[in-house]
């Protein structure tokens, strides 16, 4: 058991380090902070800037335009991005086609699609959940039909976070019928200025517009847009099991930025009795939520040398997965109450008045951490994973 | 012993009932909130009608002398339906507030119960919940007092048209003696009011005031009693509207599970899920007891001040725990705008903040019974 | 809503005031507080100062002996005796077995088992949890065949609390193996000092002896010893259920004396920093549970409120069960916290030491009270109870 | 970055399994806790050649100068197999407080190693576990020191042949300066020793020293660090001994909930049993990565000690919910002597207390990153 870094693990933890030292705006720092994405056109310029650097795919082999980094430099480069409140990069195009693509995509798609995600130049949306087929995509209702070179795809998307700036969209959609409710699905790239699709925007509890409807209305898109093979669509999602570990360690990664807000917030906080920073129950609530990122920060530790020894890790992803979404919750409900009773001014009802300063972000991101138990997987949906799989109930 | 509502009660309940089913329909709700300040006036003339904004106010001031339990009677409904007039800052909290406090009290709180002036309380300053931690200083000028100060907090004070404020005739930031209320029209030179809405459609703000002149209520320097015991008044109304509330996010979500299909069976048929709602509906049974344990005692006057934040901290915590619930269990969708359980959310948030969060009543219960 | 005591109440309450103002041994407290049972001779003498004062059979009516006291004189018996550090009456003759013999049992029965029960003469012990059937009575073995005017029962039971010191016990008993699992079981009435009868005690984590194995080797009693019908025992049980909400309410109104063996102890603990009664964090951590202790009284009120009205209290004394056991888990163990590391000294090892103040008691409490979580059907089962009956889910 | 055990520790952890599966089978447990002392002597004398009790004496003192990672790989052991001898009192606590400590030193740890002497560390007095709280006074006569105070716990002291002291030289209860430390044997004039057992089979005891002749140990004085930076390493320790009897107990829980039927399923098959022991394992998983962390850094010198004692906190959180949840799902039999799950919750309880319990180090931790 040695988790030291090697010489020339160190060498690149500088380099990283240099990166970050004055890439981050401070502008950014505290949408960073609250867990909430920042706007499109800032995430862009902030991927734009890691493909100058040859970064821009940290997750990729090198053959495809990514880094080729080891599990090692993976936690390295996220540790530092964390520190330097650098936001995640947007992963719909990184982590979820982009994989896919180089798996299972044809040379032409490789070729096409692969730069472009890299240089920021793509923004990809995800088209797979239905109303009433969310964490069960089997019940999935949307069809494409062949006809000639194309397929026509109808059917009605939800919850595609992005779909409103995404450039396209990867779509799960049935080319057949026949056989068990997981078979007949197809995966599909589509361009979303193509004729038929509709956007509307879902409006959620966090007043912040992330996520949307996606009607599809006789959407015709030329059947070199298949990946891979039809029928086979529901297989290919399996690719990304693997590396939702690793997601799962990334964005756990970055729980350290939420807390350095809570201090930040509570350090500024006067109280009766002094700062609240100095309040022994409330240091005793962040202690505690503290130590337990530090558990958290130590089990994607786990995670990163299981990947670099190419060990199975078992259900260790959805575990993190698990504690990291509550963990948010926790910290983000902490800046709130740290708040006081200014959380209560989201927002100016009138000309040059402003909410104050962390407002409205903080409680922006206490309710958009509600939906991180639900997302990707719930964490019910989590258990019930790791009782079957790993405990084998 | 006896928790059940008397006829006269269940009747104010029965027409809240109406009220919020015609008003605040789930369905209008978006339409109702966008409405923003226009719509709440014409509510709250139809409540002045009704007879409901005069209820809380003591016979003496005028009004109808209802007590905690009528205004649990009319807050529950409150709740259930997420209705957001400011019915307990402006019927509860600044009645209690000017009780006896003379003439001119009289005189503005029959205006507060035909619902023509609406009054909100300025307690709050940047270092918290406490009653006595304020700065903001009132200097005699004779029989006339000019207040100087900031309150970093009004509940519901947006579109208020006086505000009731804490204000400090004699000692330091912490010290309960000292403390005085005073009136304060909104128009008032050298007050500057700034507006905030929040996540739950209410509408509060902030105030700056450099030598406001303001009128004092009840005695000088002795406020803190006073204000300590409306406060008891306003939070058990607010308990109400959790109360009301949490009930009807179980409701939704047992409706929800009930219907809702994965995996080809309705989810509420799933264990977790079932033990889930239970335990939301054990959460909802602990704040209703309390709330009503806490309402009948205030009501005979016998409820300690430690019964009441013991209440705010439990209710607080029971009805945090079971509209997050209420949204998880409802999946995605819980989380839009569209659907009314994550309104409950918010609006629980934002009660355990109103007049003081989990954390200030949990100290304070630890202080009080000690 | 009224919660006002009214005046007969008033004078109710000063006379059992009076009542127990002398009549809890100073050396009986600590026992009490930490939620355990006294010693058995403790526990009769205290029953027979009960029913000298005519107050043996709190909750049973006049015509059997009992006080036909209204709830609302129950919850201040109750609420008396907890605040005089009273223990809780032995309730298996008085809340089990009692009523099912005034309900059901033939009028020789109740002649002469229940002045027995009221006086303290008889102790009661529950032969129902078998091996493989706790929750779960249905799956009952023990079998009772007729033979002449006996009964002779063959069988094995656990967790038959107190059966060592018990006189008599209640089987129930399968007399038949046809119908439904549930069908064919009868109760009868055994003599502890039958031949047949074998006790072996249960040793549990807390090291006090409270619980057994009973094995029925052909054990013989009078046919006239059944309850009711034969086949009809598993009906009997259910009139308990009722009473259940009692059980319920009248433990958890003892959760204050806890709480306040918590305060002493934390008052007398020193610390680097003072007295831990008067550390922030302790406090805040003391105040939670008395504040949710508050709440569960609140539910006790209500549901004596619902008895004295005759309304139904649905699944309300399922949630004071399910309440009370995991505050009192959580009040033991900050009781064990306040005695800080003297909390490791459970026993003395050589003559003449002792260990410190409230040791063992506090810690025996807070290992007892693990089991309040699992006996009278478990946390589990009451979720299970509450979700079918009061959610319908 | 490598997180599995290199082939010697492994090495080491199959020593410890086989021992403890021979010596410590939970069908004997019983037996042996009856056994007391004698049994205990009988096992310390095979693990004495069985070469550990030498294991983490530093090279320097005569030792193999084993480090927290060998020490991680048999105290899991220790764990899993519940066995009671106190190996982190006298094998890691002792030796790590009189390290280079002077001939006196070298010498008795030579016995230590090979099983001849035991050394318990009397640390702790009334105001509780922090190493700068005492009280006991040592009173220099030339270049002699006898110590007067009392010591309100010994961890695992009840049956050892010496005890180091801690006493004041100077300053008050709660300054770092002026802590030293002292070694007295156990017949030693004026010593009281009161001799009492834990819940979890463990020999405590307390002291009481009046003018006890003792011999000082490193620097007068300035004893506070290194005793925190001995206790760091007993403490690492400790963690891997609660990680061994978690997932012990989560063993145990699976096989029982796979097997035990209820109405006619195995209870593994409910929905609300399957996910209590998910989550049982994944405080596990936390609390092995965590303490693997803690070891790993301690090994190479850069464990702070902020980490060591967030790591005391979550460890005892998780081992106490999921000892307690072990006896839980095994219901009323959970609660037996007979079955192992209620010994692994008392032994998690108690390893909460030694140096220290949960609140203690989660202020030191808020002390530390302040």
């Amino acid at each position: 058991m040695n988790l030291d870094l090697a010489p020339e693990d160190r060498a690149f933890q500088q380099e990283v380090r240099a990166f970050f030292a004055d890439s981050i705006p401070e502008e950014w720092k505290t949408t960073v902070r609250a867990g909430l994405r920042l706007s499109p056109e800032n995430l862009v310029a902030y991927q734009r800037r890691l493909a100058d650097r040859g970064w821009g795919a940290p997750t990729w082999p090198k053959e495809y335009g990514g880094t080729g980094w080891t599990p090692q430099q993976l936690h390295i480069f996220w540790s530092e991005a964390s520190a330097a409140d650098a936001p995640a990069q947007f992963h719909q195009g990184l982590e979820l086609i982009g994989p896919i693509i180089f798996t299972y995509g044809s040379q032409a798609q490789k070729d096409f699609y692969l730069p472009r995600i890299i240089s920021g130049e793509d923004w990809w949306c995800q088209g797979y959940s239905e109303p009433g087929a969310g964490s069960d995509l089997a019940a999935l209702r949307t069809r494409a039909t062949r006809d000639g070179d194309d397929y026509v795809i109808n059917g009605h998307k939800m919850w595609t976070s992005y779909a409103h700036v995404a450039d396209r969209m990867f779509v799960l959609a049935r080319t057949s019928t026949e056989g068990r409710r997981q078979q007949g699905i197809s995966l599909m790239l589509v361009d979303m200025d193509t004729p038929g699709i509709r956007i509307s925007p879902i409006h959620t509890l966090d007043e912040k517009h992330h996520t949307n409807e996606v009607f599809l209305d006789d959407v015709r898109i030329p059947a070199a847009n298949l990946v891979g093979e039809e029928g086979m669509g529901w297989n290919y999602g399996k690719v990304l099991l693997d590396r939702e570990r690793m997601v799962a360690a990334a964005t756990a990664m970055f729980l350290p930025q939420t807390l350095r807000a809570v201090r930040e917030a509570a350090t500024r906080r006067r109280t009766t009795g002094g700062l609240l920073i100095d309040k022994p129950e409330f240091r005793a609530k962040l202690a505690q939520v503290e130590i337990e990122a530090l558990a958290v920060q130590a089990m994607v530790l786990r995670l990163m040398a299981d990947a670099a020894a190419g060990a199975d890790s078992g259900p260790r992803g959805s575990m993190v997965k698990l504690r990291w979404s509550e963990l948010t919750q926790q910290a983000t409900a902490l800046w709130v109450e740290a708040l006081g009773p200014k959380a209560q001014h989201f927002a100016a009802l009138d000309e040059g008045a402003a909410p104050p300063q962390d407002m409205p972000l903080a409680l922006q991101g206490a309710l958009y951490a509600r939906v991180t138990t639900i997302y990707g997987g719930s964490s019910e949906i989590q258990r019930n994973i790791i009782a079957r799989r790993a405990l084998g109930l | 012993m006896q928790f059940a509502f008397n006829d006269e009660q269940q009747m104010l309940r029965d027409s809240v009932e109406r009220f919020g089913e015609e008003q605040w329909s789930a369905a209008d709700r978006l339409k109702r909130l966008a409405e923003g300040a226009e719509g709440t006036a014409r509510r709250w003339a139809q409540m002045a009608e009704l007879g409901w904004l005069m209820l809380p106010i003591a016979e003496s001031d005028g009004g109808l002398g209802g007590g905690p339990v009528e205004i649990m009677a009319i807050m529950e409904g409150f709740g259930r339906h997420l209705m957001t007039e400011a019915y307990v800052s402006h019927c509860v909290l600044a009645p209690a507030l000017m009780q006896d406090g003379g003439a001119h009290c009289t005189a503005l709180l029959e205006q507060v119960g035909t619902g023509q002036v609406r009054i909100a309380a300025a307690l709050i300053e940047d270092e918290g919940f406490d009653v006595a931690s304020i700065r903001a200083a009132a200097q005699a000028d004779g029989d006339r007092f000019n207040v100087t100060g900031g309150k970093a907090h009004v509940e519901d004070g947006a579109d208020a048209d006086w505000y009731l404020v804490s204000a400090r005739t004699a000692g330091v930031s912490g010290e309960r003696e000292g403390v005085s209320l005073f009136l304060v029209p909104r128009s008032a030179d050298g007050l500057t009011v700034r507006r905030f809405r929040s996540v739950d459609g209410h509408r509060h703000c902030s105030l700056d005031l450099v030598d406001v002149a303001a009128i004092p209520v009840g005695a000088i320097g002795g406020a803190a009693d006073r204000i300590d015991a409306a406060l008891d008044r306003a939070i058990v109304a607010h308990l109400a509207e959790a109360v009301g509330s949490m009930e009807a996010a179980v409701a939704a979500t047992l409706d929800y599970v009930r219907t809702r299909q994965q995996f080809g069976a309705p989810i509420g048929s799933f264990q977790v899920v079932q033990h889930k709602v239970v335990d939301m509906s054990v959460a909802c049974e602990e704040a209703r007891a309390l709330t009503m344990v806490a309402a009948s005692q205030l009501a005979s006057g016998g409820a300690a001040s430690s019964l009441i934040a013991a209440a705010k901290v439990r209710v607080a915590q029971c009805g945090i725990a079971v509209a997050q619930q209420a949204v998880q269990l409802h999946g995605g969708v819980g989380t839009s705008e569209e659907l009314v359980v994550s309104h409950h959310l918010r609006r629980q948030m934002m009660l355990d903040l109103a007049h003081g969060d989990r954390d200030h009543h949990k100290a304070r219960f630890a202080e009080l019974t000690r």
